[in-house]
């Protein structure tokens, strides 16, 4: 059965909630009230249950199914973190509440601010950025903050990035006035140390760096960056979108890094829900701290204090958002953390980095890898170079795995490995499960060495749907529903 | 640990097949010297049992909105959700899938995407909607970008009437980019002539209704001037569901319409998370910032939906890209949807109206009060209150008798001087006792 | 993706729940603590959740598709209704719990009851029967503790059932010691009433009549039915598992009914989940009245008053079930009343009557009715007499639809119709809905007439299972898992 | 009305293609005297908001468990049930889905409950166990009128172990179908000799351990001299967790178990819904009550799971069937099994384990408290308290100063002079500050 559109199967005249007629009045809209119909289709009860019960049937989801995105961390979504995101005391409760009324609130913030600070050896956090762009924005405005006050906001105005950097990391530079140049990547995966001392001098703010980097490997050269850049009076700006390899086992502030945001929705499991919320506080060195942003969480003299503003005497850079940040999501990752404690928390980080080398290790004679076969961190990189002498294209093998009723791993993301693919999947799976995936891929690329190429180009065949067509969508966009015109 | 499926029989297998002998063999590449040779200062791992009676102890030290005659606005709203919404959002195949890069088996969530971008123009009357951004401030501050990029013009004028979050969001953007941002005092009465502050080098103006005191603005005259001298008129809303009684900003000339989306399907959350709403005209849809979902056909020819125009996105076009925005608000934007649809026109109409009602009779209510007075001449449900005596201290002493009575405009503006105001809304959540009560203590304190 | 049993995928040292161990004691265990190992695989909570997902969406569901099933009544669930079972004042109070502390249940069980009184007509009910056959055999005892209190224990012992009753009523009889005997049908698809008025005697305790019947048709002589079981000494038990046609139409305490129950899960939405649970109150006359079961609420000089044993001057006849009934279902149901209101209810049974007719109506001309064409109430009843010359099954037939997306409608069932197809669509579709579903179901009857038998007798194709051997799980029952033999 | 589909329109439009005039007119089979001519006395249609508030305001005049220091059992048990069990029963598919009659679209209910028939019989030890009866003083009631199909006797002997409303509603149907239900009196110390009481007219003998009183009894002499006179022994339990130390009832030579699933996935529901459990011996399976699901195969060979045996149910045997029960407790026995398999082996030891910890603790606690007297010699996590005075006021009392205290036998087995007596039971979500509050409150009355 095909679900059509709200706009298809609902009425304006027709409503699904029950709302009373209110006692007569007399408005106060001045002139302003709306005249036009809006055109919003209403669904009874019932159907908007079916409609959108049936539309979720056609998602995949890591409940069903291993989800092996590299650099996007699906993992098990707990659902006490839900009851208790859901509980009145934090889920019912306004940011403009009389503080004396969210004692709780500010503890939960506290504590929450806590773990990451001691998880990442850092001195202080931001909590307020809103996902992790967001959070990547923030500290570059601690960073070029901190250059101002230095005095130098004139000159030093370049960010550098390597090649395998996520694409947010120089739109959130640019955000912030940056300009950005590249920094080389190595025949081991790696920053090149030599190629990045070299570009460095009195114009460059920070170097962004992603650790472990999306290449799924560890930055070796990570404490001699740090001090390079330190040397050059520039700022160590870490990506922390990977940070779930390395928890309980290296801290970026013993690292030197000066600035890093935490993907509550990768590290700490607050679900993706289909492209968001995320929730990106970023830890900050002693350095940056004077310069973080309203709001946060102040222990005074009797107890927990909110500062909303800029104070007199401050030099935080300013307010990245409304309010306090992604309280629900905060309340979910605090309750993630609690429940494995330091010792859950380091145990996750070693499986979900075993899992990936048992995929490594399972795939490794088959499928290539651009930087050679090394153990990775929590993610493994393959390159499309196995796939030359078939034709096929790393599109057509993701797709060909959805037939087999996997989710395909990330692809063509990093750019350095030629037809990437990317997977990683998290201390969630059972070996079952890994073993089963590895079994699946093996038969697939035996298939594709076979040259059984029908299984791949026409892929996927059973899925809710065949491959769309993304070029068609984009030459003459689509972007919403309109009435198809009258007859007559 | 129950969220871990590997035992030590698991563990010792996979390690063998990779070829090391212990785990720490695969994390050689940490520096020696950085390698954390002592547990994490933080608490052993806990029993769901335990974590829930620890979060529910710090939640219980919380005033529920719910729990109380509830009269807080200024940016969030509390609204009555239907429970079906958060059943539908804690589906799994919502809750926990990913960003729709794949289409073809993330379906529901793009047809979802798709009517939510419809019902967001629909609302705002404008051509185009994203997917959605953070939250409203946060759009604010894209829109102001965009019009940045659109007119390449390096000034914005932002309104006193505009939510000083949403203020400081743009100014601190602004200061970070050496862009111009003009903010206006805090207009309490809607007299600002913000078209006198317009000038060549003027990218847009930012202004919105109804505004942070709760008046209602035609922006009409001032779309006029700003077409005039080559800005665009940015509108911001906070109150989502003011849009299904005023007139909306599409039709009274806007370029740009930014707003909080969290008054429809989504609770207050203590500030977050919420869903920023973004629509602007068809001219300007290669400049929008944000992720797009637009139809097309699948190999069958059967319509299908995917993520289009991602040239504009920061994962293809990095240092050029419209906004570094990745993840969004996306299960956020679907209880937005999923809400609406459940009211549907005729629904949000009434929603709206009594929202209206409410606001009206609690107006009334005031304005028997000596020594109170409310300012505005219009409003939707939200309006000022000049109080005799300190706004700050009224608002603690309301809650001390159980009543949540609303916003200090102190508090948002600090050191303006308008220590006497407070902000006040009222929603279908009220009943005719609470806003009874309501008056009753304000009049015993006032 | 097959998904293998707990027994296959788990192990017995894997646990999703994570308990601290406790300080040390000595057990008062006497000599009695187990030794053996139990058996019992456990999963990690991903793995449960994956396991657990992955099952359900191997089911059919009212959220997703209509379920036509006559007689079972699935209507749109509410989740209002969930969400005010799980107020922990709801959930979470225990049966004995000291009675100042649970006033509000015992304000809800009255307010219930009020509702159902005023429903039904009626001036009692029987509130704790687990469901529907639980509340035919407490009508059943309340009626066989009035005979034995006129002296007639050991005389009236019979019970007349109609053909086309449901299988519960004859076995709830039985299960309180009445003989059954079956009263015929007339030709227009009710009780013949000169056949049961000869049946009638002073051996004759009660009939058990469904109304509107199971073929969907209102019993119109029911009045004149009850009087003259009335006549004869004996008690009307009416089956209400169709009450959902007639509230707010008429009452049963009107037709002279003496005993019915309710099916909280059918008339009311209480959800199936499956299987259970339900909920049957029973509503009273006032001649059985007195002979109403433990526990009840009674209004006392005090408010409300917990009456939990049969007292010493009562004709109660005893206990139906431990405790005071199914609390959960009540809330649900009493929400799903306030919601509706008078108006509602009212609107509700007219709307799943013209649902039913709408589709009578619109098949009549294809499909054959055993009764010829008339109104039907909530539920149309057709045969398989235009399948004949197909050689097809009604079984055919109805897993046919399962490939169309459908679940069937109830088969074979009531037996006074043969190969019977009976459908009721409930007042929860739309129109849209419902036009599709005549649209399949004609385009299904025009295949089979035109002899498309690879439709029918292969069927079901596309779902998650092909026709299951029914004979085969008879035969050789295998009804839990055994450890396959260890080889070697 | 919010949940009705149909507007006018659409009714008149389907009253046409009937070809009736009027809605009234397809209830003409109505007499006329009988329809009903005015509305019901009964409130109408209320907003989702409103029943809300209405609801949640009788909801609060109830003192949850969870928010007390809570020691009640008596056949009811408060545990910690995983929220990821709560979110599953709640997934649509199984929430709104019917009996699985229908087996290729309800395989993922039918597999659920083979796991569950495959765990009942695991946990009891016995054969087979069925896919539930409403719950355990039903299944208590239909084990032993399966005693007397299988023995053809018509004579039970019931403990004075035995919960009392177990044994009520056993005693209810007997007397309806003229047998004979002989009623122990209240054991409180296991003291009775129910061997005793076996003769050559008994079907069969009903006892319970952890009996009412908390005692644990070994079955095994009495499932000697029940076979000795061809009778069954019919184990019950109302405590399922205490099934993971215990020894099961199958391994002490029970014929039938049956006892309430409620303490394993599902909350205390003041009392229902809870979930029946039934297991029995192999050989006497054809007179087993309730559903079964079985495995077979489907067209192409592959496993899948059926309703099967059912010509001993009401549907196909009708008055011969071996028990009128239709719709069981189906969800309830799914939360029940995915509760036991998140537990597994492992965690179900270990939960019992800590549930007999607290009760010892408890225990020791009030053994010290001068005038209390703890009558057990063994138990689980229940016990009988000994106190000085009517062990009602003592609860009432202690209800006052907030703490849910146990259960008067006086309630239980009125005029039976057990006021002295209190029931008393601690599982794992009582901490130490709630048994020392308990203790300290005891001592403060007693």
């Amino acid at each position: 059965l095909e679900e059509g559109l709200i706009f298809e199967i609902g009425r304006p005249n027709v409503t699904g909630v029950d709302i009373d007629e209110p006692a007569p009045f007399e408005t106060r809209l001045g002139a302003l009230e709306r005249e036009e119909p809006i055109g919003l289709p209403g669904l009874s009860e019932p159907e908007a249950m079916r409609h959108y019960v049936r539309l979720s049937q056609k998602n995949y989801s890591i409940d069903a199914g291993i989800y092996p995105l590299g650099s996007c961390t699906m993992k098990h979504n707990p659902r006490l973190n839900e009851a208790m995101a859901r509980l009145p005391g934090f889920g019912d409760i306004h940011p403009l509440q009389p503080e004396s009324t969210v004692a709780g609130a500010l503890e939960l913030i506290s504590e929450l601010s806590r773990w990451l600070m001691e998880m990442t050896g850092m001195p202080a956090v931001a909590m307020s950025p809103k996902a992790g762009a967001h959070g990547e924005a923030c500290g570059m405005m601690a960073i070029k903050a901190a250059i101002a006050a230095r005095g130098e906001a004139a000159t030093r105005r370049i960010v550098l990035v390597p090649e395998s950097a996520h694409g947010t990391n120089p739109a959130s530079a640019a955000l912030v006035g940056f300009a950005t140049r590249t920094v080389p990547c190595g025949a081991d995966g790696r920053v090149d140390l030599a190629a990045l001392k070299g570009l460095l001098g009195p114009d460059v703010a920070a170097i962004m760096l992603t650790n472990p980097n999306t290449c799924g490997l560890l930055e070796s050269d990570i404490v001699a960056i740090a001090e390079a850049m330190h040397e050059a009076g520039a700022y160590f700006y870490c990506d922390g979108a990977n940070f779930n390899a390395i928890v309980g086992k290296t801290r970026p502030g013993d690292l030197g890094v000066d600035a890093m945001h935490i993907n509550l929705h990768k590290t700490f499991s607050t679900p993706h829900g289909g492209g968001g919320p995320g929730a990106g506080p970023v830890v900050l060195s002693a350095r940056l701290a004077p310069f973080a942003p309203v709001p946060f969480v102040q222990e005074g003299e009797n107890g927990l204090r909110l500062v909303e503003h800029v104070e007199a005497d401050s030099r935080s850079f300013g307010r990245m958002a409304a309010f306090h940040g992604q309280m629900g999501m905060f309340v979910r990752a605090l309750s993630y953390m609690m429940s494995h404690g330091a010792d859950g928390l380091r145990q996750a980080s070693e499986d979900a980095v075993l899992s990936a080398n048992y995929i490594r290790a399972s795939l490794s004679d088959l499928m290539t890898q651009p930087f050679g076969d090394q153990p990775c961190m929590h993610e493994v990189l393959f390159d499309d170079a196995w796939l030359k002498p078939t034709g096929l294209s790393t599109l057509d093998f993701a797709k060909a795995m959805i037939d087999e009723g996997y989710h395909p791993m990330t692809i063509y993301f990093p750019l350095v490995a030629h037809g990437a693919m990317l997977i990683e999947p998290t201390e969630s799976e059972s070996k079952a499960s890994l073993d089963l995936f590895i079994a699946t891929l093996r038969d697939l690329a035996f298939s594709a060495l076979d040259g059984e190429l029908d299984r791949f180009v026409g892929a996927p065949h059973d899925a809710p749907r065949r491959r769309l067509d993304e070029t068609r969508a984009a030459r003459n966009p689509v972007l919403k529903w309109t009435a198809p015109a009258q007859e007559g | 640990m129950r969220y871990l499926p590997l035992n030590s029989e698991d563990r010792s297998e996979m390690l063998a097949r990779i070829g090391v002998d212990s785990i720490d063999a695969l994390f050689s590449s940490i520096p020696e010297a950085s390698r954390l040779s002592r547990d994490l200062d933080l608490p052993l791992r806990r029993s769901e049992m335990e974590t829930q009676r620890l979060l529910s102890g710090m939640a219980a030290r919380n005033t529920p909105a719910s729990s109380a005659p509830f009269f807080i606005g200024a940016g969030a709203y509390k609204h009555h959700i239907p429970a079906s919404v958060d059943h539908l959002i804690q589906r799994s195949e919502f809750l926990t899938s990913y960003t729709p890069y794949q289409p073809e088996i993330s379906q529901g969530t793009l047809q979802a995407i798709f009517e939510f971008q419809t019902q967001v123009a629909a609302l705002t009357a404008m051509d185009v909607a994203n997917a959605s951004m953070y939250d409203g401030s946060t759009a604010t501050m894209e829109a102001v970008l965009m019009a940045h990029r659109v007119t390449k013009r390096r000034k914005a004028v932002l309104s006193g009437g505009l939510h000083p979050h949403y203020a400081d969001v743009v100014r601190t953007v602004s200061k970070m980019t050496d862009n111009d941002a003009l903010s206006l005092p805090p207009d309490v009465f809607a007299a600002e002539d913000l078209a006198a502050e317009i000038d060549e080098e003027t990218s847009c103006v930012v202004v919105q209704t109804p505004d942070a005191f709760g008046n209602l603005r035609d922006l009409s005259p001032l779309a006029a001037a700003c077409k005039e001298h080559g800005a665009l008129l940015i509108a911001v809303f906070t109150e989502a569901v003011s849009l299904g009684l005023v007139k909306p900003p599409g039709a009274m000339g806007a370029d740009i319409v930014v707003g909080e989306g969290q008054s429809i399907g989504n609770g207050l959350n203590f500030g977050g998370p919420y869903v920023g709403l973004f629509a602007t005209r068809q001219k300007y849809l290669r400049q929008m910032p944000g992720r797009l979902c637009g139809e097309t056909v699948d190999a069958d020819g059967r319509r299908g939906f995917v993520l289009t125009l991602s040239t504009r996105e920061q994962h293809i076009k990095r240092d050029k890209a419209t906004s570094s925005i990745c993840t969004n608000a996306g299960l956020c934007c679907l209880a937005f949807t999923m809400h609406l649809t459940l009211l549907g026109e005729a629904g949000l109409r009434q929603l709206a109206r009594v929202n209206h009602a409410n606001a009206v009779d609690l107006a009334g209510r005031f304005a028997q009060i000596y020594g109170v007075e409310v300012l505005n001449r219009s409003f939707f449900n939200e309006f000022t209150l000049r109080v005799p005596g300190p706004a700050a201290e009224i608002v603690e002493h309301l809650a001390q008798k159980g009543i949540l009575g609303g916003v200090p405009a102190s508090r948002l503006w600090p050191g303006e001087d308008l220590d006497d105001l407070m902000i006040v809304a009222s929603s279908e959540i009220n009943t005719d006792e609470d806003r009874a009560a309501f008056a009753s203590a304000l009049r015993g304190i006032a």
